[in-house]
């Protein structure tokens, strides 16, 4: 087992990605990830990959787009403007069948707003911030760790499934220092073969097109349908979630990354206080892992959903727990709420549940 | 002892290999598919057949993946200068060139264009320039022509209000990042002869690893500019020319090594 | 067992700097350690702060608002942070350069020069390491020993001198709180 | 003065051979035929324009103007070449 | 009242525009929109209103945010790829607060897709495809007369609450010609006092900042907590639906913009052939009339969701509807299901829902 | 009669009106206080407090709204034309300048920076060319110079990979819709007075209606260097000037109307 | 009564315009009605069709996949449309351009030598006028006057030569129909 | 050549004026005085900056180079001048 070391979220998803066998980074620098391209900018070329500044994310999504159509695993980094501005090109990504790694690490919006953590662009990597019908899978790490371990899987599923995996974090998670054991060195990997790619035919008797231009509706139909049925795979093999003290909970916060990481905190503080609170995590945000929730969710008296956002994974879990009491607590704008804050919430919201005035449709935001 | 002759036919004029044997989709008298053909001989000429990539475009030429026979991919509106870095940084050896019009490289993709060129990317640039957008139905582009008409500017492009014409070789001539950058209207069998010259120094300057390169070719769009085939022929020859003058604006591509950047 | 702390300073007084070294020794101690910065928008010149928490059981929240052990270096960050002291907690001030007013009477306020100690031993940039010096000495959490080989770790490449102007501050921060001036 | 009725994929003649369904009828190949061996047909081919034909096929020169400026590469070209019979 | 004129819906979008007191157009030409910059560029100079086609849809956008800030009524129109484009500006002129009108013409997708009629851009319209929390109002026409009066109606709207506003169409909708009541001359309007606008003081006692940076975490969330503030008031105010045949409704169908015609005459038949069916079309997908639904929704033994999509506004539904049986129909990729197909699909699933085999879950999307 | 003589105390250097009264956030010896200053005497001097509007970019200056007292829009980054544009065209009659840097300008923006250009909009650009993303922590910039190190090109920019520096005076220097463009380095009270000449030609161009005019500051940025002030200072005289040689590039606004396009 | 047709074509053929005319003489005669296009990528030369749906009642569905009357007037479009048409209902065939291959025997067949028709009285480009002439000979439920004053409203910026042609191309078309040819 | 214990707003000269509290010692004032009147303090000011100070009032010509080059304004220039009594 590798050494544990100290490093940043950031740094810990730069070694995932070279060691997940990244072939290609390109980026464009904003804050809170800027350590992403900058370690990056030497580390790929220690390995012969390539890294290059990309003069706008635009451009680095469509560099993405070309590296991953020629067959090497590529990636690339940024926070939500620059996430918002590649929104053509990750549609594009998804519509051409091609796989590529994206990491979202989330700071306070709309707009410009700052450069405090947040989660506020859940919906647009999980519903679809481009157009047309297409998903992402979404990863969501919650220490050092799994920033390490998840542009690793990422790139596997993004191979396995053809398709564009975002791994959405935030900026505490960039940027905090946390212990994880990460390898000197890159470990072997396989990587699957990728005979679709179009990178000069080589004696090929095909040519290859990467491409999601369907004129005829039947045929882009039909390929919708591929899509959606690809999709419907992933929905039934790659949901992944992780709960702590759920066995005895009578209450539960349902809550991804760093907001699962503050309530970890608060549900221990409350059972000290004598509320059995249990933490549900999804690590999938898509595929949502709603029936493991529901699971948990339909013998609690209530479910508080804690995100930095005005209430958006809340809709997957309200669409996961329908009829049953769904509370919400949230912070914006880079705010976090401390543990005994979010405790005190916790206490709240179970009262409202118990006391059966949770309204079970109050909270529909749409 | 005299030699025995006999006759045989010899093809002198084919289509080439990596020029599919299908129909355009083109509209009569379109330039694309003579731009096309010279695309592929080029390809067929340098025996890059096997390791060419190229980067078609959103325009009336989108569909070109189906006329390339080596593989293909088709880039977003004006994003081909970086679908192409993205290739060409990660399968160095290969041919990899982006085919474009003037909407897609001179409009949205000006940035890409821009700083590709800038970066001396080694990739080579096909751009059709027909001064309109033709697939989406006859709009200004920022390469229309003064008082020309469009189904944006009804009356005449007004340059008080667009400013005038875009001359992207003249743009891109500062960046020492270009290798070769030429312009030339296909308008008769002998420029088609000089563009074949332009086109095989563009694809040196990426082979020969030199840089960034653009053969800009003055097209015609018939149906768009509402003329017939011939008259858009002629109406290049007479007043496109004038605006963007051909020839080669930069070349380090020629034995001498020298820039040789004026426009004939 | 579990530490929660914060560091606060001008940008250019190393905050970030201790509190690292306070993480990265906790982890090597073998306990589960965080440390989050926060800055403002000026590269330099502006207030940084971090906080750090290290446990012997696994760390949920990262970020806090009450904490253990406070650590202010310059007058800003005690006006600001010294309502963050959990009630008996903690709050070291480097009274280099902050005036302590309106001190709270329900936490512990400990007083280092760390500044004047800094230039004594080493260079007015090693207030930093003081104050980590005199803040495990105060707690004792940490081995003294992984704090200096995680300083040694973290100079080298700026030199041996670096490295042992910093081992000085440091114990010379150790001193100040065990009140034994010895050079 | 008409393909009407030609129902074969190409026009084949020793020289200069057209496929008739790929012609769009832009007339550029008669414009730049130096002998003015071209013209249009007035039948309609089957993609619904009027393709050209050769008119004159004794005086084409076996040039490839035509060809060349053919946006559909619609016409090859070909010439009777003396060879050595080796 | 006016003469009837038979329009192509996105000329009755430029006049709706105009007469609605927009005061600047930007765009950028795609299909199967591309009637609108066309129109506009005779009509706006004709009443002295600024028009310009812009170099991309990030220019138009950001040109727009420079009307808006400065005061003027600002409009834009694009379709799927260049609604993508437009995400990052977006986010800021709702972080900014600036009121602007966009026509969302969908056309297929992922990627390029192609040109013809759907819904799949309902998530990135309706949940935000930008960063950060935010909403826009988003109005959905379904016929001429609608692509007439939405974009006033969107001005107005926009001006009220300081907001994007999007009318969400398609390629149907857009290029038919149908009979709609326009004036020929723009009607008088009034047009709210924009004291905030960035026009230059003009001895004004206070600078105007147009912003969306809010560096302080703090100041950030009390930004978004009012953004939110408002949006609940919205929610409460300006939800709008359409029905048809709903009052001896036994089934249900939920569908709006082109789809809702489509299910008009499916309903009819369905009626003929006995199944009384009603028609629920909310004309604002945001907010969602998710309790004028619920009403309807609760009464009949089902609802079918009918979308161009994959499932998008199906998601909005089963919110509004928790523990109901919902059923899901949609075509992707511009296929267009004739009403007798569609007639069919509510036979099966109003069966399935007697037959009380209409999973409450199943089609949870997420 | 002799004239009565009496001392009085006359201020001769004082913070423009236009320029707010507050500590800026910018590092010691940022070149950014000094040409918002400039900036601001050009509102004073021209009499356009009333009726400017100021579009200031995403970079270190992100906080100009707090800096400039005119009216003020915070543009996302690299947009900063397309929002002058969009004021601009609305209300053609105000003053309306951009303050941008040089990753704001020439890099994600260089579209909007191109065509703005190109369609010679009546706008002024003030552009902060320090080589670097200063405050994004010093990324390397399309601008910064060959061998320069920053946190993306740690071993010093290399030209082979990214392409040499983009000079954007020479860029735009070809665009018809160009009336003004020059560049000066901020490294002097000499120089300041050759900002302020060519500033106000920057301005004159807008308000009598010529066309596109831009002012490139050479400026420091010392930490992002890592060099103090005056050393940063120092390398802008002698290794950026270089680089990007100071002097006028197009001139519209003079009195003889022609173009002087030369740097000096 | 609800009237559901589809016209289909090349590119050049006008098949746009004539439903256009259809459409606008439905509005005229207080019908509601939609006209519904769709073209291939290609800007010339490509099929085209438009759907045309007029009725007396809110019309609901604009489009659908089964007409009242299909109107072809090239090869192509025949292959193609022939079997979109409602059992019973009517396929106008251009008999100028379009060989009938196996027709259907449940559905109206009427030829129309469009183009023929259209260069006696006029040029060929009229050929859609003349099938409308004969469209509205066959089904009667439009005003003739009405079909007539929209044709003269929309060729009346191309002078008074094209709406008089046009006039004649409908004339000729109504006249095939009701099989009295008069000139 | 200390500002310490100055903890006014700005000190106040005749013809040369620094916000003290707003100077970020960057130093370029110093080095572009032609008559090196200036120089750094040794103490901090609230901001944590050496501020700058007038070393030698006298020699200072009113010539505004120091603030000129201030990138934080924080210095005023001021010239005694002879007026008409009118
Ligand atoms: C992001 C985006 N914006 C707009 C379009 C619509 N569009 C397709 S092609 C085109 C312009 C084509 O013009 P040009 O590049 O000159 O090519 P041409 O058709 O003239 O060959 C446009 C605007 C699009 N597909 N995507
Ligand atoms: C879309 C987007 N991408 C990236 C960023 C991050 N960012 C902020 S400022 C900046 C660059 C600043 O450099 P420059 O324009 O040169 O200004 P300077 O700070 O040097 O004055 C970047 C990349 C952002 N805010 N938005
Ligand atoms: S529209 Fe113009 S560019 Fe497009 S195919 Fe037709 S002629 Fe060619
Ligand atoms: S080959 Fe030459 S001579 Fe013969 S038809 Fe063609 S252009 Fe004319
Ligand atoms: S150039 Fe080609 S397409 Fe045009 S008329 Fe001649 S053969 Fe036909
Ligand atoms: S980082 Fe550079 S540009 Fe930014 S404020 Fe500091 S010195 Fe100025
Ligand atoms: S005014 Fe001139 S002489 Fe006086 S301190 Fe400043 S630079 Fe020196
Ligand atoms: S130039 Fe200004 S900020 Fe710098 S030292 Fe002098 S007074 Fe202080
Ligand atoms: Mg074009
Ligand atoms: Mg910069």
């Amino acid at each position: 087992m590798p050494d544990l070391r100290l490093v940043k979220g950031n740094e810990a998803i730069c070694y995932g990605a070279v060691h997940g066998g990244c072939e290609a980074f390109f980026g464009y620098p904003i804050t809170p990830q800027n350590e992403v391209p900058e370690i990056m900018s030497w580390l790929m070329p220690k390995y012969g990959r390539a890294f290059l500044q990309a003069e706008s994310e635009i451009a680095s999504i469509n560099m993405i787009y070309g590296a991953s159509g020629a067959g090497k695993r590529a990636m690339s980094s940024s926070s939500s403007p620059g996430i918002s501005l590649m929104m053509e090109g990750i549609s594009y990504i998804a519509g051409a069948e091609l796989p590529c790694v994206l990491i979202s690490v989330q700071r306070g919006g709309p707009g410009l707003g700052n450069i405090a953590p947040s989660q506020s662009d859940y919906f647009q990597a999980v519903k679809g911030g481009g157009h047309g019908d297409y998903n992402n899978i979404v990863l969501a790490p919650w220490n050092a760790q799994e920033m390490y371990d998840h542009p690793r899987i990422a790139f596997e599923l993004a191979d396995k499934y053809r398709m564009p995996v975002i791994v959405l974090t935030d900026a505490v998670l960039g940027s905090m220092l946390e212990p994880a054991r990460i390898p000197d060195e890159p470990p072997e990997i396989e990587v699957p073969g990728k005979p679709w790619a179009a990178c000069g035919r080589g004696g090929r008797d095909h040519k290859n097109v990467i491409n999601s231009l369907y004129l005829e509706p039947e045929v882009l139909s039909d390929h919708n349908d591929k899509l959606q049925a690809r999709y419907a795979t992933i929905r039934e093999q790659e949901k992944k979630w992780d709960t702590r003290l759920v066995d005895d909970a009578e209450f539960l916060v349902a809550a991804y990354g760093i907001s699962a990481r503050i309530a970890f905190s608060a549900i221990k503080m409350a059972r000290e206080r004598g509320l059995k609170v249990g933490l549900f995590r999804p690590v999938t945000l898509w595929p949502f892992p709603s029936e493991a929730l529901a699971e948990i969710g339909n013998r609690v008296n209530g479910t508080l959903v804690f995100e930095l956002s005005g209430g958006q994974m809340l809709e997957d879990v309200r669409l996961a727990l329908p009829g049953r009491p769904v509370e919400f607590f949230g912070k914006m704008g880079g705010v976090l709420p401390s543990p005994s804050e979010l405790c005190e919430e916790i206490f709240k919201a179970a009262e409202r549940c118990n006391a059966g005035s949770s309204s079970r449709t109050n909270q529909v935001r749409v | 002892m005299p030699e025995v002759q006999a006759e045989q036919i010899k093809c002198v004029f084919d289509r080439p290999r990596a020029l599919a044997d299908r129909p355009h989709h083109y509209c009569p008298g379109c330039s694309h598919g003579i731009f096309h053909r010279l695309v592929a001989e080029m390809i067929d000429e340098f025996g890059l057949f096997d390791k060419t990539i190229a980067i078609v475009p959103v325009g009336c030429s989108v569909l070109a993946f189906n006329y390339f026979e080596c593989d293909v991919m088709e880039a977003s509106h004006g994003r081909a200068p970086a679908v192409a870095t993205g290739i060409k940084r990660t399968l160095p050896d290969r041919f990899v060139f982006t085919y474009q019009g003037d909407g897609d490289l001179a409009s949205i993709g000006m940035s890409e264009t821009i700083h590709t060129a800038a970066r001396g990317e080694k990739v080579t640039i096909f751009f059709v320039n027909n001064g309109i957008y033709g697939m989406t139905g006859g709009q200004m582009a920022p390469t229309t022509l003064e008082g020309q008409k469009s189904t944006t500017s009804p009356a005449g492009r007004d340059i008080a209000l667009t400013g005038p014409p875009i001359d992207m070789c003249t743009l891109l001539s500062s960046l020492p990042g270009v290798a070769y950058l030429a312009r030339i209207p296909l308008t008769s069998p002998k420029n088609l002869n000089t563009a074949r010259k332009y086109m095989r120094k563009a694809v040196r300057a990426q082979i020969e690893g030199l840089g960034f390169a653009l053969v800009e070719a003055l097209c015609a769009c018939p149906v768009q500019w509402g003329m017939d085939p011939k008259q858009a022929i002629k109406h290049i020859d007479e007043n496109v020319t004038k605006v963007y003058p051909p020839g080669e604006y930069v070349d380090r591509v020629s034995g001498n090594g020298k820039d040789k950047a004026k426009a004939s | 067992m579990i530490e929660e702390m914060l560091f606060a300073g001008f940008g250019g007084q190393g905050i970030l700097l201790a509190g690292q070294l306070v993480a990265k020794s906790a982890m090597d101690d073998g306990l589960y350690a965080t440390w989050f910065p926060s800055y403002g928008p000026e590269m330099r010149g502006g207030t940084a702060n971090c906080i750090v928490v290290y446990s012997d059981d696994e760390i949920g929240s990262p970020i806090t608002s009450q904490y253990d052990t406070v650590i202010v270096l310059n007058q800003p960050s005690f006006e600001k942070f010294q309502p963050t002291v959990k009630p008996g907690g903690t709050l070291l001030v480097n009274t280099s350069l902050i005036e302590i007013n309106n001190p709270r009477d329900d936490i512990k306020i400990v007083e280092v020069q760390a500044n004047r100690l800094a230039q004594e031993v080493a260079t007015d940039r090693s207030a930093n390491v003081v104050i980590v010096g005199a803040y495990n000495a105060l707690k004792g959490h940490l081995k003294n020993e992984t704090i200096a080989k995680v300083l040694q770790e973290t100079f080298a490449r700026k030199g041996q001198n670096v490295v042992d102007a910093n081992l000085k501050a440091l114990t010379a921060g150790t001193e100040a709180i065990a009140g034994v001036k010895t050079n | 003065m008409s393909t009407a009725g030609l129902k074969s994929e190409e026009t084949t003649m020793e020289k200069w051979r057209l496929i008739v369904d790929r012609c769009k009828g832009c007339g550029l190949c008669v414009e730049f035929c130096p002998k003015d061996c071209l013209a249009m047909s007035e039948s309609l081919n089957r993609i619904g324009y009027h393709p050209v034909v050769l008119l004159k096929p004794d005086e084409c020169t076996s040039c490839a103007m035509c060809a060349q400026m053919c946006p559909e590469t619609a016409i090859s070209i070909y010439r009777r070449v003396k060879v050595k019979n080796a």
